[in-house]
């Protein structure tokens, strides 16, 4: 394994922050008093609460051993299935960091946050411009606060039609935010099966939609990386139906200046600034997910929204259909900086992103062919969905096969989503990948398969490099124990 | 362009290997019809020097930074955050990761957030927290919802001193739910007015916030009891969490969820967002609860390791079952959150709550002397309501010229709060600083 | 092993830049050009250089990666003796980043310079306070350019006086620089060895010190970490016969507060910013050297020099008599921002802080006593010198104890010096360590000794934990490759 | 003190095994006439937030930042510095470690230099470079004293057209030696005058830069040449290493040392320091090196490896022996000059360079046709001296209001060049910047 970076070396234990410290210590700067203190009623008065106290080394230190225990897209090769792990770049940090950005109250007058106004509207009017669609709120905190805006903006659209619906219909390569959107918004999601290629069959929508069923979540290119062929048809049966057309855009990398996706006949986008539009995800957020809509629907959308009056910015809530309000403010608007600058820095060069994480794909899925069993094998878009099928034999699982590449270096693949196939390894490089990195972990990814042939227990016993090995899953939900 | 490494004769072996001949190719199976026609019609590429002064320009418009005094609390907080902070969040291994679905590899994430999840609780109070929601106002929402899970009751009562903006999202998320929404007016001194629940029964959650929008802090306990009465479950509300550091915590005053905002603990003001959602609870509750949660287990060595548990409540397992629809949060606002904690400690945190509000009760007093007297009487942690001279809104906007944001005007939100404005006053806002305030307002 | 901060873990291999690339790829954004290009003649230009090319996110994978080899203070405890790796903090360092700071040309007009020279002038001011000398150069780079500095206003001085002398006094617990500094400067050094209290006797300088003797270097403390309790008899000894007495000040962090360099006799002394005065060493440096000097000798320091008049400053070379410039402009500037901002964060506190540096450094010898050999066996400032003298029976060395420190998740001690303890083992805790850091630092320091008997093989194939073992020095030096 | 870890407790604690009653007594070796009285006299202890603002008072007084536009080179040149740099650079595991002599724990800062020292040797045609020494001046210092150890003459030539400051530190370095320096005149193009060393022997080193204190090239073959004739060796100093993107570079031109100021990759100006002394040679004269050196071997496990090597030409092993008595350097500027190259890529570098000089050849061109005549006829890179109308110091004043720094004034340094002015255009200044400074000029 000389030529992977996966590598023993040292790295340093740290206990729990209150397994360290002294009561008296403190690791914080606290200003001068320069007021006379205000003796407080008795009874309102509280304990201190029980927190550890720590000088600033020690905090420092906690912290920098705790990072180097993870692996982040800065570590290496990071081709986590439908979460698009680009670089993050880091202009774009130091950017929202900006004094006027982070510090920036909420509330200020409009007279006094024209930057950020305006920062927000260009933003929306630019992922207009990429998705196609006609209006954008970029309230929604992550693809999932998207999602559900979209159904609420079913719901609304449907109500002002005097005709609440109650079902959905929702693929069965759905990812677990759409149903589970879906049912916050009062809607029972009803499945549907995608056909033999792996994509939604007109056949199949107009079996199931009617006229009690608000619509269809689709999401394009669906989790299996495979475009949905036939979106207009089944755009034109929804709409036939009365129905509307969300699309989960969580994979809009794939179709940057290529795709038009108002012309696919979709009504409702939503889209994760932290896959396409290169935000960190920060080990699980915060993420942004603007939803686009077509121009009939846009006086659903959430309140405040940002209004340009000649040059002047401000915030309006002047929208009476609009479904309301999402977010305390106005949504992860430090999200949003990045986005913003990533976009400008790209410019039409997305399409070329968008190109090249196809390419990326669609090489892994021609040099793995034969290696790992592809669940449909046709040209993939961003992503390419492989399985453990091959290795069955060997007794060895997708699982294994995840926790064996982190010994080689690399971040494993999503594993086990999307559920129609058994056994998901689902590999999305991204663009910014290099063949030179692909190629490694093609290697790798061979290598391991002839390891599960020769030596499975490698596999089973992976990861062994790790500063802790496969962890306690089943005792850990049986007996929770979620704090110290 | 940097960000993109393929060389053209990269492209071109990749695209041999793949068998296609040129990209355009790859996107065959885009229909004619739905292909982007043309090029994006989108400025750029810019460098990065150009990109970095035009967000400078847009950045320097705003109303922030050294230059300006803002007395602007109301759900976002200005408060110090050590460089060490700034530092360590913006570790890559921490902000360049995703989600820890792979524990071996994810253990500094898991660990903080672990850390976070238990330091929170303490704060509270409560037995458990999760590992963040978006923000306050969602948490509350989410709040209620599990409120009714838990109850099975199908109203929720939510005092109209709530932060108004939390309130308007909870009635996003139920509208189409059919559960009902009863407010609960507040009274003379700020505070709620409990009297419309006591001796009503079917309310799954009593949702109160404190110290709440006007700074006035609440009657847990008394609500805690009444709640109880009726059936309900007491949510308790909160966008100021550094109140905590000097009053009676909900958990001690018998709260069953105690939600709000944490942006507070670390986390820049950033315009609004990102925020940090915190939820706790007891653990009676936890299969009810929303959002993700980090539990201590044990390796195949036996070695203590973290992992993230209880997933069967989740999106990604239960689907249209799940306790919440929840998937990203914001997990880097938590482990900022618990560098913050970390920082601070007990003794630290207390420290700089009673400072908080020694300024706060000092430019009360003196904006009283000022003619600017508190239109409530409840006692306050950081920020309270003071009911202007009428024309003030005049000298407002003088102040703004001055660089100095006297407070929130509360007309938009309380038609009945015309002339009020609610103020803050946090540490980083000296003695001269709120001289200067009410200087210019007697001026 | 359990409770010791060393562990296995995942690190991440990492080509040679050269190993990696491709030739067309650029990480960096070049600026649009937006004036024509000008044809060069032909005969001037030369061949691109053989840089490899490497997207963005391939620099920073590699940067990250590499740094994650390394150990910082920010790792833990690094008892460096004589290095003072105390905690270098954060917020120093974003000061010294300041877009005023960090992007300030130094031949801007003294009009558009007055913060910097402000900071210059004041940070020497505290700095002649803190030692009790009369005037400041920060412009020395580090301690040896300090040193250096010292010896040449030695040099400049006996000229001046008519009467160059040749030779300089320097004890044997010496820093390698302080002679190769003096014989830099001409100057021949004479050893002199240190009495049995490991400290410099009257009676030895005495014997020595002659008319052709330009001075002594004395280093207080030593570098056994004792008290030079003769320093005022011995500065009466060289003045009297006409020298001058030079103090490397490396030390200092023993004495803020508690002693008066002045005082002591001391004519020059150079101080290192990034030892006592917190500012992170870099790797290797950049640091500062100021040096202090008393009132008769400040026409000598090196030009230009900031001087005050009203509220304004500016820069001087008129000093005729000045050794001259040693920098290309003024010295390590942002070095003397980190320090300047230290030293205002502790204010009087400064004395604690050397208050506890003395404390931890006697808590460990205390502790330690009977473990290892301690060479001089008496009150210690902020370092204590230790020997593998008890261990040479296993036949385990200094150098296997500091190895294996490392497996034990510990930065080594300095190790072999001062050379006038064989098998030196030369411990400073620093003031920022916390008691229960440096308990577990003894604790590991006990149990090694316990191994070095029972098995010292263990020590002998350390470090076992990183990421690689140790290294073949005498072949790097036969065959040296020193480019790739 | 948040610096200060110690409780009251631990102190107490720890005094006791010490076998001490009080701190002070730990001081009780120090004589009392050599103690301090009282307390210190310094300002503070200031807070985070105090010290911050303070700090910012101060840098916000300097002529720096984007409201200046200044054409200052001279020895420190204005390159933009990618933000990746100043994070990379920022981590703490290359920031708080010492110099690597423990190597099991420092392959990270030891692989960085080695490929610093390789690229920079690329470069420069060099075929070693050593770890960094201070900056281009004292490198120069040291090249020469390096020089007169290798050929063991004792005069050296350096020419008038190297940077002043250079050529002050090089005496400040020689005047104990006894070693003598003859200076070398430059003509009328602004190239070194070398006829004084021809037909000369006993000279270690003929030292010259280029492109030089004016901007210009000098003829650095015909200068080997003649230097080699006499017995001396050749030092080229630079202060633009960005140059040998575009020129050829001092190897093939046949020097023996090249020596300068690396500042211009990726280490931020800073008022002139740290800057990073580079130091490059030919393999013949590794053992009288100044400085480290990092080498490449071998693991016990035969895994490669790099180290800390040669040490026996250093102070701490040879003492007064030592080829310098450099012991910390400039490793950390090093590592960004590593990370800069690497950024920028050998096109990227010639791109970059080409663009400098085009910037620059416009300005000048503007210039002229304003009556700023070029002064030296010689090509130059990304800086040039002109000749100014006479009373033009007074516009110079005026412009400077205007936040323009119109280059550096050379009476100072050259009386005989009294109303001549060093101009530098880096890729920093947009046409429109230029554009403004010469109407500003004719105005
Ligand atoms: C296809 C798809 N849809 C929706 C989501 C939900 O987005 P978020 O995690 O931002 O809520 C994800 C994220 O994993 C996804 O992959
Ligand atoms: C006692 C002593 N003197 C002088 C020096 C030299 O200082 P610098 O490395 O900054 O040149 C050192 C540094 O190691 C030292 O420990």
């Amino acid at each position: 394994m000389k030529d992977f970076p996966g590598a023993n070396g040292l790295v340093l234990n740290e206990r729990l922050l209150w397994e360290k410290g002294k009561p008296g210590r403190c690791g914080m700067s606290l200003p001068e008093a320069d007021v006379d203190p205000v003796p407080m009623d008795e009874n309102l008065v509280g304990e201190i609460p029980d927190w550890p106290g720590l000088s600033e080394v020690e905090v420092v230190r906690h912290f920098t051993r705790l990072s180097q225990w993870n692996y982040g897209v800065d570590s290496g090769m990071y081709p986590l299935g439908s979460c698009t792990m680009k670089y993050n770049p880091k202009i774009n940090d130091q950017i929202a960091a900006l004094n006027g950005f982070a510090h920036a109250h909420p509330l200020l007058p409009a007279l006094l946050s024209q930057g950020a106004l305006r920062l927000m509207h260009e933003l929306g009017l630019l992922l207009a411009e990429i998705t196609g669609m006609d209006a954008v709120s970029l309230q929604p905190a992550a693809g999932a606060q998207g999602e559900l805006a979209g159904m609420l903006i079913l719901f609304a659209y449907h109500r002002s039609m005097g005709k609440p619906r109650k079902k959905i219909i929702v693929p069965d390569t759905a990812h677990g935010t759409n149903p589970a959107s879906a049912a916050l918004c009062g809607f029972k999601p009803v499945g549907v099966k995608s056909g033999p290629l792996g994509i939604l069959t007109p056949e199949a929508i107009a079996q199931i939609m009617d006229e009690d069923t608000a619509g269809i979540m689709v999401t394009n290119p669906n989790t299996l990386g495979l475009f949905e062929e036939h979106i207009q048809d089944i755009s034109e049966i929804v709409h036939g139906n009365g129905g509307l057309v969300y699309c989960d855009g969580a994979n809009m990398n794939a179709l940057m200046g290529r795709g038009h996706v108002g012309k696919m006949g979709v009504d409702v986008l939503h889209l994760n600034l932290h896959k396409t539009f290169s935000t960190p995800h920060g080990g699980g957020g915060p993420g942004a997910g603007p939803i686009c809509v077509t121009q009939s629907l846009e006086r659903f959308l959430p309140v405040p929204r940002v209004v340009k009056d000649g040059d002047r910015y401000s915030l309006s809530t002047d929208y009476p259909d609009s479904i309301g309000r999402l977010h305390g403010f106005y949504g992860s608007f430090a999200v949003m900086v990045k986005a913003y600058a990533y976009i400008l820095s790209m410019g039409p060069l997305l399409k070329q992103a968008s190109n090249l994480a196809v390419l990326n794909a669609n090489y892994v899925k021609a040099r793995l062919k034969g290696v790992l069993d592809i669940a449909y094998d046709r040209p993939c878009m961003h992503e390419c969905v492989f399985s453990d099928k091959l290795q069955r034999s060997s007794k060895v699982t997708t699982l294994d096969i995840a926790k064996r590449l982190i010994d080689y270096g690399f971040h494993p693949p999503t594993i086990y989503f999307p559920l129609v196939v058994s056994g998901a390894i689902m590999v999305e490089p991204t663009e910014t990948e290099s063949k030179e990195e692909i190629d490694l972990f093609i290697e790798a990814i061979k290598s391991i398969v002839k390891e599960a042939e020769e030596d499975p227990e490698k596999l089973k016993q992976a990861p062994r490099r790790t500063k802790v090995r496969r962890l306690d899953e089943t005792s850990a939900a049986r007996n929770p124990c979620l704090t110290g | 362009m940097r960000y993109l490494p393929h060389t053209e004769d990269d492209i071109a072996l990749m695209l041999e290997a793949i068998g296609a001949t040129d990209l355009d190719e790859l996107f065959a199976m885009i229909p004619p019809q739905c292909r982007k026609d043309g090029e994006l019609r989108i400025p750029g590429p810019l460098t990065e020097w150009e990109l970095e002064r035009t967000a400078q320009e847009l950045a320097e418009t705003m109303g922030a930074g050294r230059d300006y005094v803002v007395f602007l609390g109301a759900g976002s907080y200005e408060h110090f955050i050590p460089a060490t902070i700034r530092y360590l969040l913006g570790r890559s291994e921490f902000t360049t990761s995703y989600t820890p679905y792979q524990p071996e590899i994810s253990q500094g994430t898991l660990q903080a957030v672990y850390e976070y999840q238990t330091l929170v609780s303490r704060l509270l109070g409560m037995e458990i927290a999760n590992a963040s929601l978006y923000d306050g106002a969602s948490a509350l929402a989410e709040a209620l919802l599990a409120s009714v899970r838990i109850t099975r009751h199908d109203r929720v009562a939510v005092s109209q001193a709530l932060h108004p903006h939390y309130r308007q999202v909870a009635e996003t998320y139920l509208q189409s739910t059919g559960f009902e929404v009863v407010e609960l007016p507040f009274d003379g001194d700020g505070r709620t007015d409990l009297s419309r629940i006591s001796g009503e029964k079917g309310f799954a959650a009593v949702a109160i916030q404190s110290p709440n929008f006007f700074g006035c802090i609440e009657d847990l306990q008394r609500a805690a009891n009444l709640s109880h009465d009726t059936g309900a479950l007491l949510v308790v509300s909160f966008s100021e969490p550094l109140a905590y550091g000097l009053l009676k915590n909900p958990g001690s005053c018998g709260a069953d969820i105690a939600c709000g905002e944490g942006q507070s603990f670390g986390v820049p003001q950033s315009f609004g967002g990102p925020g940090l959602g915190i939820f706790a609870t007891r653990m009676a509750h936890v299969r009810n609860m929303p959002g993700r949660l980090v539990g201590r287990t044990r390796d195949l060595d036996g070695n203590r390791g973290f992992t993230l548990t209880l997933a069967t409540r989740e999106q990604h397992i239960r689907r249209e079952k799940a306790t919440s629809n929840i998937c990203t949060n914001n997990s880097l606002c938590a482990v900022a959150a618990a560098m913050y904690m970390a920082s601070l400690g007990g003794n630290g945190l207390r420290s700089l709550a009673s400072m908080n509000r020694d300024k706060a009760e000092y430019l009360k007093r003196e904006l009283a002397s000022a003619g600017f007297s508190p239109r409530f009487s409840a006692p306050t942690f950081n920020e309270f309501v003071v009911q202007a001279p009428s024309g003030f809104h005049q000298a407002y906007e003088r102040l703004l010229e001055k660089k100095i944001v006297a407070g929130l005007p509360l007309a938009g939100y309380y038609p009945e709060l015309d002339d009020c404005y609610l103020l803050c006053a946090t540490e980083t806002k000296s003695k001269a600083d709120m001289d200067a305030l009410v200087r210019e307002i007697r001026s």
